[in-house]
This record gives structure tokens, C-alpha cells and sequence, in this order.
């Protein structure tokens, strides 16, 4: 009961969705859209489970005094702060003007865009660092990579003025762009294909069960 | 904007920022105050745009949607220890929907049309149009060709790669190296802009030192 | 029998006298009107329902104006109108001159429809007669889709054979993938240095199938660990993969025999933001010092702060994703990487199950497939377009025939 | 002095520079922009510091990660003060897309689609006030949302931003009859999916409440089919990949793109296969966009710091190579701090 009611559903569930892709009739027709609201409500739901971990989590390690919990008090306090005020806020809780907006705009994006542009930073640092031309593979990386870098700023076709119109760095990386690299996108797409359709089979077929507590 | 929110923002990313000299108390507090705000922003939006939004408000009109909230409230039970297998139910709904939706979406999307894209005529411009390309041309076309046929032969795991295929397969990473190469160049190009953006607000909104 | 005929010609020519004086003053200000080339209609315009679909195409079929029947006739082209639910005709579409059918794509299900066909001279249009009301309709199959179907069925008819025959007992050469090599050395390294191992499984939830792949792998590689008795936690970025992720390792600690040593506490929800995901992450491996990351899932930007954090903290690597803007800094900054479709193969390959292997061996099946159809697509398109040989045509149109995808 | 008493002295002198600054701003102080000689001097500096930093690592010493962080910094945030302009070039992608939209006849409306969050503004931002800008030009009518939730506030921006431009400033624009913006609506790829049968059905009231029906610019739009040009600014999922296989696939329609550069390359494929009209890769995408279309915005002005900073991390990759292939490969394999 416990193992294969779940099996039975992701069987059942998968292959409707799968006929749905021939079948352009209602019920089948209407599957998609059922599911991506389903899904949301579950969604909606499960945040539940997660935030009350975090808030637990947090909580014990005030209460244990284990080190750096004050950091978890943070976490509980901003927590709370934002949710009390967003839940309260009612439908319109993102429209400009709302106290939920300016968290949004003063806290969180600066936050949020701050994480995102530190990785400039890694990215040099591991370009000197790991970026090696151990062999011809990664050497043929790296001058994809230059010719991308290089051709995709003014200073590229500064640095070979004496090239022709139409022969210059940007137009180098366009082609790269458009031709070697289209190719190897194609097939790592295809590869990825393939890999996903015999990974749902695996999924749909139940030989493949550790994601629900599955094993022989 | 006015003088507190802009030094808070200014705080916050400087807080972040400083990680980059060492783990340190100031960042410990800023990573604490994202997640416990990104956690609440989360949970306020699924709330208002996920549940309200898709269920409370349509629940009369849409019957459908009370199965949704069936698997959501199955999903809860998992709070109660003895009925917490049940959750298993709507998991298991999500990843059979999942398996089927993308099994067809990634077989026409990235088998189906790929294929069809790569067959072309090699010495023409397009399909029909008779024997009109330049050198450029024919040496993209081939190019394309090769690399498209090279790296696939690189994702064959039934056969060793040893002899002819081994030497497929070996192009066939290269053309894989190239493309990772632009993809990295790429990247590289969009980290700088974003530090670029945020440099801006610190130097421009923040401090009014640049234009 | 002359004069019979004569007689009213020449009626005509008399009463005709006056008018053509007549004209002759109306033509010097109606000059443009007289020479204007007008074209005959097209006829015959049918409008059909579009069999085999969802009801959002109809088909029309005419026959083009008898003044386009030579290629530089009078007509220079056609324009078709429709009326939507009894409403105002609105100009659709136009067509070159001798085009005889066109597919409406954007019609609907409920809605009735009108169509007339105009046909352009170069100064005047001249309408055909209109259709019938037609409404499309939906039907139970969408025959466009055939050609996928089979090709559907094919390639999951290979694998499912090579699952079988993998069931039956006959063993299946694949080949060694490096990363996958490398698990159980990790995961000792880890038991010996007695530090953790940190295992990501992306930071997309349930509905997207690299999470599924990152869990499946999870599974294998939790029942090592629990063999070794080694820590692994798992911090997550979604609820719903939480609760995935603690049955997952939950069954494996089961099925190693040792359910006592699994705890809840293993996998922790965060946050669903990804970069403070990131951040809390971050300080997690700094603090613990993780010996062995696993990078396995659907990865964003985080890819390149996760992989260099774990880099500078000496850990062993193991990455794999299928987006390839990410794949760079995995290759640069960890020890082993799974490219692509490597990922999705990872757990049938780690499981040493006959019939996951199986599994394998099919998905190769769709690779010769595709690289045959290239090959042979290819040369015939080649062919046939630079020395126009007729039989490398039809192999052509049969290829992309097969391969198309219907809307 | 210990680490802690230079780190707090540290702290405070940014403080305070932060602060004469900030009062500075407040009390009308001009921006700082270098002449063309202290440019020099200080880019000469900069190629300075790298041949440094490359002695520094052929002698054997990996300088530390810190010491690349500090330098990178410096080589974005200087060049942000320089007036130095470049010539900017055009990709033929760019050109297409540009080509496509002047082709549209005045009067035709074009749906954009606001798939980002203010983290990937700066990238995608330029790009959408110069599109916007040039739909006005040629009086295109404008629909905006997003599939972000963030979106729409962007997109909110960029219409402000439009209107207070130097081109555009006399002209008049009406909300709900120039433009309208739909707002947010969950659901990722099934929004693009159920907006082929309805619109309405998907956004029964705009960002701020109108009523679907009251919106005279939307009011007779059912679905795609009355929709002449969709551009799609995308970060990410969802975005333009779904809107390729779901707007162009499914309801055919016609679809160009501007994307963050990380995206870019994995759209190439789809370009190529005709599936979009054009694309907008990343911020010089934004720039050579802004060049085309005469609006020159932050795109361009970021291009400087935009060149120098690819330099930096070519010049580190080389200085990483010569360093490993003189100092012999095996020991420079780990990097060897912390």
C-alpha cells in the first residue's frame, strides 16, 4: 500500500500526460493546465513544511545557545518580520507604495543583486586560478573563450584595426557563435533528450522509485 | 529614496560584498537577514499568487482545483509522523506529471527539431535553391555538420572509445570544448555587467560620484 | 446568311456612335479607369475543417483567377479576407500569384467563420464569392502528430527491449564514465578525513527532471554512505525536494540495513531565493569544511560561487548538469563533471542494475538514429539541391516529413 | 597593530569616505569624470599592476584569491569615471532584430514579455527601454507582463524611464490606449500555453487592477493571432526557450529575444533554425542595440568598464597559463591558499 500506490499514480499520472501530447481532446487537452495549477497549490502548501524546518532549525539553536545563534535569531526575527507584514498586506501586497514593496527594494534586492554580482568575482579568480591549458581540450576552450571575450567588446576590433571590414574580432565571434558553437549545442541537446525521455521511461515504468522511498 | 532606505541597501551590499575579504560577523548577519527575508518573501508570494491566487479565489468556479488542494493538504501530513507516508501520494503525482510532460516537450523539442535543423543541404544557402553558396558558407555548413555528428558520437556509452569512434568522439569533445569556451566567454560577459550595475549604484545613486 | 449577322452589328455600331463620343469626352478625365487591369476572380474558394486536430486550423482550398494561369499574368497576388463570428471582414493573409490553398492556424474552437479571396491586379482587386459558415472542429486525434508518435515509439521501443533483454540475463557493455568511477573513492575519502559530505541537488524543484536525476543518484550514493557510516547533509532550496530528499535517503539507510542511523536533520530547507540560498550555502561549507561535494541538478549562476567555494576549501568534486552555460566552471573548478545527458545516465549506470543499463543501451539506439538521419538526411539534401536528382528529393521530403514536429 | 585593529580601521575610513561623499551628493557636488590624460595614466597603472601581479606568479607565489578580487574591482569601478567612447559594431542578429521591428507597420501591437528580476537589470534593463523607446518612435502600440513576478515593475521602470527621454518628452502617452502593462501572472511556461486561447482568461485585470474589458488598447486582443511582434526579455526559466517552444511552435508567433549572455549561447541554435527574429546578447547586445536605434542609454556608457573587464580575466587566464607552464605543470595543479 505504503510502495505501490505511489507507483501506480506516477505510472498513471505519466502516461496520461503522455497521451495528452496526441490527444487534443478535452479531458486530455485540459491535463497541462490542471497540472501547472495543482502543482501551484502544492507548492503553496509544502512552503509550510519547509519554513517551519527553517524556523525550527533556528529556534533550537537560540534555545541550545549553540555558537553563532544570534545569526538564528536574525533568521527568526527577519522571517517573521517580512511574512507579518506581506500576509497582512492583502492581495495587492507588490504594488508600488506597499511596505512589502519597499522590503522588496531596499532589502532584498540589494541583497539578492549583490550575491548575484560577487560572482565576477569568482569568475576572475578562477580563471587564474583554474582555467589551465593542461591539455588540447581545455586550450581550445580557452581560445573560444578569447575570441568570445575579445569580439564581443569595442576593444576587440580596436586591438586588430589593421583587419579588413568584415574580418575583424566581432565578426570571428559571431561565427563561433553561429557555427562551431551551434553545433556542439545541438548535440549536447540531443544527448540531453534522450537522456530525459529514457530517464521518464525509467520513471513512468517504476524502475526507477528512490525518489518515493522506492528500492527493491 | 530617502537617506535611511539607500544606507540600509548600501549596508546590505557592502555586508555581502565583505565575504569577499573573509567570512566575517558583518556577513554572517547580512546572510541571516536574506534567508530569513527571502524565506518570508517566499512564503508570502506562494501564498498571495499560489493560493489565493490560483485556489480561493477560482475554488466555486473550478471544481478541479479542490484536488489540488487535496494533494496540498496530503502533502501537510507529513507534519503528523503516522500519516506521513501519504505525502508520498502527491510527490509521486508531481514526478509522474513531470516524467510525462518533459518526455514529449524534450523529445519534439530537442530530438525532433534538432535533427530536422541539421539536415541541409551543404552546398546551398537553403533547401532548393541550387548550387549557390560561397566558401564561407560551405565551410559553415560542413562545419555545422561534422560538429553536430562528432558530439553525439562522444555521448555513446555502448562502445568503448577506441579506434575510428574514438578518434569521432575525440572531434566530438572538442566541438563540446568550443562551445563551453563561448559559453564561459559569454558568461564572463554577463558576471562583469552585473557587478558593472551594482558598482553603479554604489558609486552613482549612493554616493553621487558618477553620472 | 451574311447579311443576317451584319445587320446588328451594325445597330450596334450606330447606337454606339453617340456613347463612344460620349466616352470619348469621358475618357480624357476617366483615362486611369479605362486602362485599369482588372483581373478575374479566383473561384471556387472551399473552405474545409483541418481533420485531426484541436480544432484550431481551418483548410482552404480555391482555384486561382483564370488571368493567373501564365506566370507573369495579370494577377500580381492574392489577399484573403476573414469574418470572425459575423463580424467585419479583416484582411488575413496574402499570398504570391498561383497559390491555390492556405491553412488558417489561428482560428477557434466555438467561433464561426467567412472567408473570401481577393485577387490583386496591379490596380484593383476583385473579390471571389464567399464561403460558407464554417466552425472548426476538434477531433480525437491529432494526425500531424503521427510521424512523432512513431518515432516516439521507436525510440522507446528500444529501450524497452534492451530493458528486457538486459532482464533476461544477457550482459551489456558500457563504457566507464569518470565521475561515476570516482563516487566511492570520494566518499571514503570523506570517511577517512572524517568530514562530512555535502550533497546539492540543484535549486529546481520536483518539476524538472534533472532534480528527479540529482535524487536517483542521491539514493545510490547515500547507500555507500551509510555502508561507510559517513555524515552527509543536504541542504535544499524547495520544500517539495526536502521531503523527496529525506525519503530518498531514508529508503537507502533502510536497504543498507541500517535505518537507526538515518535522521530527519540530514536535509534542510533554506529558502527558495536563489542567491540567499546560495549565501547560507556558502557559509555552510566554509564552516564545515565539507571533504566531498556533490553538484548534482539543475544549476544556475550559483554553479560558479558553489564550485569555487568548494574548490578553495580543498573538497573533493563531483558536478553534473544538463544546462551548458553552467557546465565551464564545473569542468574548471571540480574534479569530475557529467556532462548533459552523462547526468541522466548516472544513476542506471551507478545502480549496475542489468535493466538500468538496459536503459542505456536504448538511449544509444536513439543516437544512431539520429546520427543516421543526419547522415543520410544530409546527403540527399545535397544532392538534391545542387544537381537536382530526383530519387535524393523524395529521400529528402521523407526525412523532414518524419521529423517534423506538428503544431 | 593585529589584524582586528587594521580591519576596524579599515571599516571606518570607508565609512567616512562613504559619508563625505554621500553629504557631498546632498549638498550638489558635480560628478567626477577623469580627462582623457589621467585615463592614461591610470590605465597605464592598471597594465602595470598585472605584469606585477604576473612576476609575482612566475616566481612561484599564486598571489591570493583576495589580491584577483581587489584588482577586479578596481579595473570595472575606474573606467566608470573615464569619458572615453568606442566604436561599437553590429551583429547580424542584432541587425535582424532591429530590421524586424522597423518593419512593422505603425499602429501594430507588440506584446513584451518582462521574464527577469532587478538582479538582471543591468543587463536586460538597457535593452528594454531602448525597445520600448523605439516602439514609441514609430508608434507601435505597447503591451507589457511578465512571467517573472518581478517583471512588471520592471517593466514599469522602463516606461518612466521612456517618457522622461529627451525624444520623447513632448509626446503624449495614455495609458490603456499606448500602452498597457498586464502584470504578473504564476504558472511559467502553462501562462504562454493558455494566453494562445485567451489573454483574458490568464490576466482578467492589469498590474493595477483595470478590468481587462475597460483597457481599450487590449479589449478586442483575444490570443496571439492579434498580436503583430512578441519580444521577450529573459534571465533565465521561464523564458525565451519556452516561449520558442510554446508562442513560436505552438501559435506561430513572431518572436525576437533579448537575453541575459549566459542565456545566449543556447539560443543560438534556435536562431539559426529561424525560430526568432533576432537577439539581444547581453550588454553589448543592450549597446549595439542602443547604437542602431539611435537611444543611446546605459548599455553604451557601461561598455568602457564592460571592455576592460574582459581584459582583466583574459590577462589572468594568461598570467594563470605562463605561470603553469614555466613553473612546471604538476605543482601549480592546486591552488595553494587557505
Amino acid at each position: 500500500m505504503r510502495r505501490e500506490v505511489p507507483l501506480f499514480i506516477t505510472a498513471i499520472v505519466g502516461i496520461s500526460f503522455v497521451i495528452q501530447y496526441f490527444i487534443p481532446h478535452p479531458p486530455f487537452s485540459n491535463l497541462s493546465d490542471w497540472f501547472s495549477d495543482w502543482f501551484s497549490i502544492i507548492q503553496a502548501c509544502a512552503i509550510v513544511l519547509g519554513a517551519l524546518n527553517l524556523m525550527k532549525i533556528s529556534f533550537l539553536k537560540v534555545k541550545d545557545k549553540k555558537p553563532d545563534w544570534g545569526y538564528a535569531a536574525v533568521i527568526i526575527v527577519s522571517f517573521l518580520f517580512i511574512t507579518i507584514i506581506g500576509l497582512s498586506e492583502g492581495e495587492g501586497f507588490r504594488l508600488p507604495g506597499t511596505k512589502f514593496d519597499w522590503i522588496y527594494n531596499f532589502i532584498f534586492i540589494p541583497l539578492s543583486a549583490t550575491m548575484f554580482s560577487i560572482l565576477a568575482f569568482f569568475v576572475a579568480s578562477a580563471s587564474y586560478r583554474a582555467f589551465r591549458a593542461r591539455n588540447f581540450e581545455a586550450t581550445l576552450l580557452l581560445i573560444a573563450a578569447f575570441f568570445v571575450m575579445l569580439g564581443r567588446v569595442p576593444i576587440g576590433d580596436l586591438l586588430v584595426w589593421f583587419m579588413p571590414e568584415g574580418y575583424q574580432l566581432s565578426n570571428l565571434a559571431s561565427w563561433v557563435m553561429n557555427v562551431p558553437q551551434a553545433a556542439g549545442q545541438r548535440a549536447i541537446m540531443i544527448g540531453i533528450g534522450l537522456g530525459v525521455v529514457s530517464t521518464s521511461l525509467r520513471v513512468i515504468l517504476g524502475i526507477e522509485r528512490s525518489h518515493i522511498g522506492g528500492g527493491e | 529614496m530617502d537617506h535611511f532606505s539607500l544606507w540600509l541597501a548600501a549596508f546590505l551590499t557592502l555586508g555581502i560584498i565583505s565575504f569577499l575579504y573573509k567570512d566575517n560577523p558583518w556577513y554572517k548577519l547580512t546572510e541571516a537577514i536574506f534567508i530569513g527575508i527571502s524565506a518570508g518573501y517566499w512564503v508570502v508570494t506562494l501564498y498571495w499568487d499560489n493560493f489565493y491566487g490560483k485556489f480561493w479565489v477560482n475554488k466555486g468556479e473550478e471544481p478541479t482545483l479542490w484536488i489540488g488542494a487535496f494533494f496540498g493538504f496530503l502533502m501537510l501530513l507529513r507534519l503528523i509522523p503516522k500519516v506521513g507516508w501519504l505525502s508520498r501520494w502527491p510527490l509521486a503525482f508531481i514526478v509522474g506529471a513531470t516524467s510525462g510532460l518533459w518526455l514529449m516537450n524534450y523529445f519534439a523539442s530537442n530530438i525532433m527539431v534538432q535533427v530536422q535543423a541539421t539536415i541541409m543541404p551543404l552546398f546551398s544557402t537553403g533547401y532548393g535553391t541550387g548550387f549557390d553558396a560561397d566558401f564561407a558558407t560551405i565551410v559553415a555548413n560542413f562545419v555545422i555538420f561534422f560538429g553536430t555528428l562528432t558530439g553525439l558520437v562522444y555521448f555513446f556509452f555502448s562502445k568503448e572509445h577506441k579506434g575510428a569512434f574514438g578518434v569521432g568522439a575525440k572531434i566530438g569533445i572538442f566541438f563540446l570544448m568550443i562551445t563551453f569556451g563561448a559559453s564561459f566567454g559569454y558568461t564572463v560577459m554577463s558576471r562583469m555587467s552585473l557587478l558593472i550595475g551594482r558598482i553603479d549604484f554604489l558609486f552613482g545613486d549612493w554616493l553621487g560620484m558618477i553620472q | 446568311m451574311k447579311n443576317i449577322f451584319s445587320i446588328p452589328i451594325l445597330v450596334c455600331l450606330v447606337i454606339s456612335i453617340p456613347f463612344s463620343i460620349f466616352a470619348q469626352e469621358k475618357q480624357s478625365d476617366s483615362l486611369i479607369e479605362t486602362s485599369k487591369v482588372i483581373a478575374e476572380p479566383a473561384t471556387s474558394l472551399i473552405v474545409s475543417d483541418y481533420k485531426y486536430d484541436n480544432g484550431n486550423s481551418l483548410k482552404l482550398n480555391w482555384v486561382p483567377s483564370i488571368d493567373d494561369q501564365l506566370p507573369a499574368g495579370k494577377v500580381t497576388g492574392y489577399e484573403l479576407f476573414r469574418s470572425v463570428n459575423g463580424g467585419g471582414f479583416e484582411r488575413i493573409a496574402e499570398f504570391p500569384p498561383q497559390k491555390n490553398s492556405f491553412q488558417d492556424d489561428k482560428v477557434e474552437i466555438g467561433s464561426s467563420y467567412v472567408y473570401y479571396i481577393d485577387a490583386l491586379s496591379k490596380d484593383t482587386a476583385t473579390s471571389s464569392a464567399k464561403t460558407e459558415l464554417i466552425n472548426p472542429e476538434r477531433e480525437w486525434f491529432n494526425a500531424g502528430k503521427i510521424p512523432l508518435l512513431i518515432m516516439a515509439l521507436i525510440i522507446a521501443g528500444s529501450i524497452f527491449y534492451f530493458i528486457e533483454t538486459a532482464r533476461r540475463g544477457k550482459t551489456l557493455f558500457v563504457r566507464k564514465i569518470a565521475g561515476l568511477e570516482a563516487i566511492d573513492d570520494a566518499i571514503g575519502r570523506a570517511t577517512e578525513m572524517g568530514r562530512p559530505i555535502l550533497f546539492i541537488p540543484g535549486i529546481q524543484d520536483m518539476d524538472d527532471v534533472q532534480t528527479l536525476a540529482g535524487l536517483t543518484i542521491l539514493g545510490r550514493v547515500s547507500k555507500v554512505i551509510a555502508d561507510y557510516d559517513t555524515r552527509i547533509f543536504m541542504p535544499v532550496s524547495r520544500s517539495l525536494v526536502m521531503t523527496a530528499g529525506r525519503e530518498t535517503i531514508k529508503a537507502a539507510y533502510q536497504s543498507a540495513g541500517r535505518p537507526d542511523a538515518y535522521s530527519d536533520d540530514m536535509v534542510n530547507y533554506i529558502t527558495d531565493e536563489q542567491f540567499g540560498y546560495v549565501a547560507a550555502v556558502d557559509g555552510i561549507m566554509v564552516r564545515e569544511k565539507p571533504a566531498t561535494v556533490f553538484l548534482l541538478g539543475a544549476f544556475f549562476a550559483e554553479s560558479l560561487i558553489l564550485a569555487e567555494t568548494g574548490n578553495s576549501i580543498g573538497a573533493i568534486q563531483i558536478a553534473g548538469t544538463a544546462r551548458p552555460a553552467q557546465l565551464p566552471f564545473f569542468i574548471a573548478a571540480c574534479d569530475f563533471t557529467l556532462i548533459g545527458e552523462e547526468l541522466f545516465a548516472a544513476s542506471a549506470y551507478l545502480s549496475g542494475e542489468p535493466k538500468q543499463m538496459g536503459s542505456l543501451k536504448g538511449q544509444d539506439v536513439g543516437k544512431a538514429i539520429a546520427l543516421i538521419v543526419i547522415l543520410i538526411g544530409v546527403i540527399a539534401a545535397t544532392f538534391s539541391t545542387a544537381w537536382d536528382i530526383a530519387f535524393m528529393t523524395s529521400i529528402y521530403d521523407f526525412f523532414t516529413t518524419i521529423f517534423s514536429v506538428s503544431k | 597593530m593585529s589584524t582586528k585593529v587594521k580591519e576596524i580601521l579599515a571599516v571606518v575610513a570607508i565609512t567616512i569616505f562613504c559619508l563625505v561623499f554621500y553629504i557631498g551628493k546632498i549638498n550638489g557636488w558635480e560628478t567626477i569624470e577623469f580627462s582623457f590624460t589621467v585615463s592614461m595614466i591610470v590605465i597605464s597603472l592598471l597594465v602595470l599592476s598585472l605584469v606585477w601581479i604576473l612576476i609575482l606568479t612566475i616566481k612561484g607565489n599564486l598571489i591570493e584569491r583576495r589580491i584577483v578580487f581587489l584588482f577586479v574591482g578596481i579595473a570595472v569601478t575606474l573606467p566608470l569615471f573615464m569619458g572615453i567612447s568606442q566604436k561599437i559594431s553590429s551583429s547580424p542578429e542584432v541587425v535582424s532584430l532591429y530590421e524586424s521591428v522597423d518593419a512593422l507597420p505603425a499602429g501594430s501591437k507588440v506584446l513584451i514579455s518582462f521574464d527577469y528580476d532587478p538582479p538582471s537589470a543591468p543587463e536586460l534593463q538597457p535593452m528594454a527601454e531602448a525597445f520600448i523607446q523605439l516602439c514609441f518612435e514609430k508608434n507601435l502600440k505597447v503591451i507589457t507582463m511578465g512571467l517573472w513576478p518581478q517583471g512588471p515593475q520592471q517593466a514599469n521602470l522602463a516606461f518612466e524611464k521612456v517618457f522622461s527621454s529627451e525624444k520623447l518628452k513632448g509626446r503624449k502617452f495614455e495609458y490603456g490606449v499606448d500602452y498597457v502593462n498586464l502584470g504578473f501572472q504564476t504558472g511559467n511556461e502553462f501562462v504562454v500555453q493558455r494566453m494562445g486561447s485567451s489573454f483574458k482568461s490568464m490576466f482578467p485585470t492589469d498590474y493595477v487592477g483595470n478590468a481587462y474589458n475597460d483597457l481599450p488598447l487590449v479589449k478586442n486582443i483575444k490570443n496571439f493571432s492579434n498580436i503583430d511582434y512578441c519580444f521577450n526579455l529573459s534571465a533565465g526559466f521561464p523564458g525565451t526557450v519556452e516561449w520558442i517552444q510554446i508562442g513560436v511552435d505552438r501559435f506561430g508567433v513572431l518572436l525576437g529575444a533579448g537575453n541575459t549572455a549566459v542565456q545566449a549561447p543556447q539560443i543560438y541554435p534556435y536562431l539559426n533554425a529561424g525560430q526568432l527574429t533576432g537577439l539581444l546578447g547581453g550588454m553589448n547586445g543592450a549597446a549595439e542595440f542602443e547604437k542602431l536605434t539611435e537611444i543611446p542609454g546605459k548599455g553604451t556608457k557601461f561598455m568602457l568598464s564592460q571592455s576592460f573587464s574582459h581584459m582583466v580575466v583574459i590577462a589572468f587566464v594568461l598570467i594563470g597559463n605562463v605561470a603553469f607552464f614555466m613553473s612546471g605543470r604538476k605543482s601549480m595543479l592546486e591552488g595553494n591558499e587557505e
